[in-house]
């Protein structure tokens, strides 16, 4: 997701140039009275890294008896902070309604608000831990660690208006901080598709609270902070230079293989195997999934932290795979079973969505093909054949779609990462992208399975043993809508 | 006085209607109901979990009729809903006592 | 909702310096037949300006001798007229489908599409008396009044791409009154939510028209207008120096009350107190509350009216307080009566973008929490106490939400307003804010309220007198999909 | 579609001084080891043209001995790419879920998820053809002929995050490619609502892979590609001078057209017009249409191809013409038959929609008024009086509406264009807006009718020798749900 | 014993019920039916197509009961249901040979 | 012939259909419907004001049965239904005077 913002070539052109320029600069600073005719330089060059999303500070401390503030340091660039505020925007609707819906359909009638209670519980929880502590678990740097942040940025203080040059050079502190809020909450309402119909709500956010500080807080400091140690793009330091754009590890992997422990130790839902639960209302997943589909695109062109061309480049890969993957499952469907069906064209649309996410802005147009045949197709097994064959009640197929999609996708970003694609990926990791990244990769892959797993089951046991997992059986044959929150999802009276 | 109880197959409904009305019969209560019987029914599949669906929509019409209209509705209905193919349907005629018309309170073969 | 765009130090620097070097660039501005490098640096200032969001003509007109046209004057900034069209977009989306899916999934199946007609029928009413007369009453200057705007902009005349410096240096003037519209049309559309189920649809209809005169637009201008009596921000001389970001006063005040007053004239809804009126699919709901969620971005953000600092800053406290807000309400309910619901979600989420609408701009995070808390606390219990209390028929608890929670994010921000989250505040509140800017925010909501329920009522009488308000007790009794517009909300056939 | 970026005064003013100072610059360019002052004029230019939306290059190439490079060339805008991304994620939501939710509400119960298959279908379908040819035959330019493009951008080859100056100075060429693949999938998932219910899925699939290279493909190279024949905005040899800003040939007339001579082709469905066939769900289409209303501020708006001036006129209109067609269409029905329906207002905004959108770049708010009024009036009359004369069976009246829409949208630009709303057109049609135009529209009107009958009813011929169109009657009656897709919309289960 | 079987007006069941267990009868089952008779539907216009809705919304009520309070039960629903305009509905009497308390396995009029 | 009513909670359904099934009883109608008895429902709660749902669901069948089979189904429903709660249902049987099966207008036991 960090982008180290390419210095395109018309820039480092007027860097150079205005290396050369300095000694006549310093003549002119010897005038009275006048910032030198170098100021101008400054100035120029601050607003062509606001255009190219480079580092403002970065031209002006060349000059020589620079002033302590460059120009415009401190302020955010009003295009690059639109699309991050549209980018955060569109993430947080992924989760209330898109998610609360896309799962709701497919759950069945009795079931549907307790989904969308699920997902506002998580956004709530979420946001207060957040704001308290885990902006700065996350992203700040006062432990020096590359597994966990800091405590700098408790309750958000000092994250304002100004960038954080860390991680964006344009963006506003807080407008990033809430953009990543949105991963925080998305990760852990993905991880219930595993365990719906039959999961306690106190549980779920009890759950929630403890996988926050076991599992996602640490993983994403290893992926996306600045010393993270599988922060292979940023970090020279990395001890894993694993690359993963928009969350193949942090999201999709963590909350997919989450699922997956979480769904084994809560149990099958009554019922399973025998009756039929088949999804109560497509047209409701239907909506959830174009909204999910729209909102990532705040989600992988976001990622970016800037509207630039590497958020460009995301924003054509993320299209093509979505596309191609949503084809792939489907016609998947029509080979092996003669019909291709709605809730296919939505599952492959999301595992497509799934795997471009740590690629969309390292590969080019051709990997993202690779990645949403491959996303089509991998998930596609994992879900109607792989599932069958264990026959764990994951039952809104968690592990299938994000598990399996995510591994899929950075195994592709392996692959088919170029710097064509994203410059930045020749500062730290030229070495080895087109060559062995995929081994990165795999190590990647390899560490936050298996945190993820321990994380999950510490967590998941704890929570059995202070508030249990499962409902009574009775309220699970009521229904969670109306056994945990006294409602219900649809009252269509007869008319009088 | 019979009360005559059809199980038909949705599509019909129209066409029994106007049998019925042809045949002077114009009351009629309507229930959408499932039918379990030879016909089959059919398979969903949800990413994989099948899911079969063995029971088919009807309707099930129930009209009050005076003892020597029963035949010739019977007839109208049994004609104007066949198919011929599996899963037509039924009709049931249960002995009925008594029938009022709550807006007028008549009872008896006047209230039909 | 008016920012006066902050001077970052940045910029002031480079302002300070210019006049500092204006000795020089007199000498060179007597060099013949070229315009001295003093336009260098007005070009540079306009630039820089630009990304500041700061005015362009101010720093070009320090220049002696400055040309008549400052440099980039009248072109709008793309970052900025992006996200405002952005926002501008979202706030459509709030009205169309947002508040009608809310509302339409709170009332019986046989009334849903009566929801959805009035709010379609108030977007195309208010569109063309925006067109017309309304954007120039509140946003014009001829009358050069603090109750009411002008004749300049009838028909919107005049009102092209080129910015209009009165409230925005960057976007264009047409996107600005698109924006403006937007608000226009969700106030009253949020109003009805108080007259569910009960109204006619052409009494609907007029009272709109009559309340859009006798209380929008006054209260809009003096909220608003650049020489508004309430605008403390941006009037120097203000009768009332309140503040009012996005629309705690203009918006959410006054439907909430204006739904009170009219629901008191209309009447309870048949049955009341004895039928049961459950939401018909709280499912509609959450899909709903969720467009209004991401619409209030830019309903929030965008009343920053730039994607600058103020924007930025606005983003994250209206994503904290939505958050925190649903929580709070979901825990009392969970507290007092067993059972965290999924209404009482969406509820307090709405109620908390409510009560940080009119802060969000001038408070921080720690103030965006407390908004929060209390915009989930006292909402919950002005709708399940004390509505309770009096027994009237405000059926969407428009009175309770949005009346309440107005009234108490003004006070939010009296109390918690501060320069770091909005340096505007300094220009003319300096004084008051942190201090006593309360009290003006006391004497503001005492002038919303009178204004708002005098007009509201005035305006009901002269409808009951014209067309009458209620439909008749069949009509009523059969819903008024199909009695007022011959239609159902759901037919679902049996399979055949 | 393509607006040439209007050269605002401010920046003519700025080059025109630039000319003047050259003399200056040489002389100073003479100091040694030091690009020349000029480079700061081009530089400053070149920032200059970014928030002007003006052409980078054109400024630098007139600094005599410019470098082969301009400053910031092949830098994407910020701003500019942001707003185009923002464009293209909307225009994609328009199709998935907009269109699918629009117009699976209106058909029966069964066949809901058929028509959302459909679209999905076509997304994945077109994504791929657009990817391998499409992309290249609509603009590329290798063919040098105005009926096609070329081949130079098959499989996106050389689509990078560099602006395409051809169509864009400041957006990604990428992001360009994907905004306008939007527009190739949602014109035959309109199509498609014409023949709804009735149509086998692989028919639907193959007919759209025909059609979009007979019809899609030539008709939008000449209207929008750089040298299209009936491009007259930006082709100063274009065959048919005529104006269409954001498809209001290659997208509605098209649709609607084929749509209308498909459904010929189909036949009715089985029982039209003695079986009622009423809408299963207003209520979902009611949702449909709010996200296509939304969604249509990418594509019209967007089509600005910058967040410019010209996209900020075209944000207005929009909203205009859209509000006003649903009042018009509401208030006919309730003229002619008593009551306004939702599906009026529905009908009426998307009316509005349609014929605003090849005008909503070139009128100004008066112009979309017009639009309005007679977008409202004429698409109903079409829809309610002309279809039932003729009794074809267009189902969710895609001629009516999208067709004759269009085209009164295209004589509404014809009249009503101005070079006030946008200043290219003085460029090439300087000597027919105000005048003539609105031959040329008729022209274009002509050209694109008989070319979209023709090559639909060649594809439609096609299909119907290799695949069939219609599916047995046995499935037409068991519903498109589970005879194609084997899965059904809603499956509300008894509580238990 | 009798199985009562009524078509109502959907708005007149809670009146119904109140009536009924003011009789002392507690128990019955409702269905939502579509009624066919002289009253008639209405009619919806769709972008122009017209759709006559000819059936109306009822509800129906089965109550079984001991045959001695048969007729008081009668009474009271049509009391209750009644609002003398068209469309009120009618009351069907079955006789009821055999009820069986699923629970207890009790049977006849001990079952009702 | 018999028309056995039974009233049951739904997810018995299955049970209740395998059970009729081992009669050698296949066809069924079913309806959705809405129990009142002494099985009292539960309280939603929506922004404060309390909605009593006083009706549960309940699922209907109907099986036309001939007079010799007429008690082994019953026991087999009432077997197959039983939880041993409150609300388990009732069963009703009412006497048939005919049955056409319209597929064939075969009539009497041959249709059931
Ligand atoms: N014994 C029965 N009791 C009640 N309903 C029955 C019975 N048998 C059949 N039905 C109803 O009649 C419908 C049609 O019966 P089925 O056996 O499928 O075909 P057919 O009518 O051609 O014999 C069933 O779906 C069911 O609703
Ligand atoms: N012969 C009948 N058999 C069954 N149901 C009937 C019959 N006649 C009427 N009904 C039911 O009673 C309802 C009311 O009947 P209707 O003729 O409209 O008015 P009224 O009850 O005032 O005579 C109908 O909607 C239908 O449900
Ligand atoms: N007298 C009755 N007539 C018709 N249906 C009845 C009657 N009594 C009970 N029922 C049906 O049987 C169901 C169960 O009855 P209830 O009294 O709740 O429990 P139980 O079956 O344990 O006695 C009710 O919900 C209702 O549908």
């Amino acid at each position: 997701m960090i982008s180290i913002p390419a210095f395109p070539r018309g820039l480092r052109t007027s860097v150079l140039f205005f290396i050369l320029l300095c000694p006549l600069l310093r003549t002119w600073a010897a005038q009275p009275a006048a910032e030198p005719p170098s100021s101008v330089e400054k100035r120029l060059a601050a607003l062509e890294a606001y255009v190219a999303n480079a580092d403002p500070a970065a031209a002006a401390t060349v000059a020589p008896g620079a002033p302590a503030r460059a120009p415009l340091a401190g302020v955010p660039g009003p295009g690059h902070n639109a699309w991050m505020m549209v980018s955060a925007a569109l993430v947080l609707f992924m989760t209330i309604p898109g998610l609360g819906l896309f799962y709701g359909g497919l759950v069945r009638t009795k079931n549907v608000l307790s989904v969308v209670a699920w997902c506002f519980g998580i956004t709530s929880l979420v946001t207060v831990l957040w704001w308290a502590v885990g902006y700065s678990l996350v992203f700040g740097r006062s432990f020096d660690s590359p597994f966990l942040g800091g405590t700098e940025f408790f309750f958000l203080r000092g994250v304002g208006a100004a960038p954080n040059p860390d991680y964006s050079f344009w963006v506003s502190h807080n407008v990033f901080a809430t953009y990543q809020l949105a991963f925080a909450i998305i990760t852990p309402a993905v991880i219930i598709g595993g365990v719906v119909e039959r999961m306690r709500f106190p549980a779920v956010l009890l759950f929630t609270t403890l996988w926050f500080f076991a599992v996602y807080c640490p993983v994403a400091h290893m992926v996306w902070g600045a010393n993270g140690f599988m922060n292979g793009l940023a970090n020279p330091a990395a001890g894993i230079r694993a690359v993963d754009f928009a969350g193949g590890m942090v999201v999709e992997m963590a909350s997919g293989l989450s699922a997956l422990v979480l769904c084994l130790m809560v149990g099958k839902r009554l019922g399973h195997g025998r009756t039929p639960m088949p999804p109560h209302s497509l047209v409701i997943t239907v909506a959830g999934t174009g909204m999910l589909w729209v909102g990532w695109y705040g989600f992988n062109a976001g990622s970016a932290l800037a509207a630039d061309g590497v958020a460009a480049n995301a924003f054509l890969t993320t299209t093509l795979a979505a596309a191609v993957a949503a084809g792939v499952w489907a016609a998947l469907e029509r080979a092996l079973r003669g019909k291709a069906s709605v809730l296919g064209f939505c599952s492959g649309a999301v595992a497509g969505l799934v795997t471009i996410t740590p690629a969309c802005g390292f590969v080019d147009a051709t990997g993202a093909m690779v990645a949403g045949v491959l996303g089509g197709a991998i998930p596609f097994l994992a879900c109607v054949k792989v599932k069958a064959l264990f026959g764990y009640d994951d039952a809104l197929d968690v592990m299938g779609v994000h598990g399996v999609g995510g591994i899929v996708g950075l195994l592709v970003t392996g692959f088919f990462a170029t710097t064509a694609a994203n410059p930045a990926l020749a500062n730290n990791l030229g070495g080895i992208v087109g060559r062995t990244l995929w081994l990165e990769q795999l190590k990647g892959i390899g560490l936050t399975l298996v945190w993820t797993c321990v994380g999950t089951a510490l967590a998941a046991l704890m929570v059995k043993a202070i508030t249990g997992l499962r409902p009574t059986v009775e309220a699970e044959t009521e229904g969670l809508d109306l056994s945990d929150h006294g409602e219900e999802g649809y009252i269509y009276e007869p008319k009088s | 006085m019979k009360l005559i109880i059809a199980i038909i197959k949705p599509f019909k409904l129209e066409e029994v209607k106007e049998a019925l009305a042809a045949a002077g019969i114009e009351g009629m209560t309507v229930t959408e109901v499932k039918g379990f019987g030879r016909q089959k029914g059919h398979t969903e599949i949800y990413r994989g979990s099948e899911y079969t669906v063995d029971f088919l929509p009807k309707v099930k019409l129930e009209v009050a009729v005076a003892d020597e209209v029963a035949g010739k509705a019977i007839d109208a209905i049994a004609k104007a809903a066949k198919t011929g193919k599996i899963g037509d349907g039924k009709i049931f005629v249960v002995p009925l006592e008594e029938v009022v018309r709550i807006r007028t309170d008549e009872r008896g073969e006047a209230a039909v």
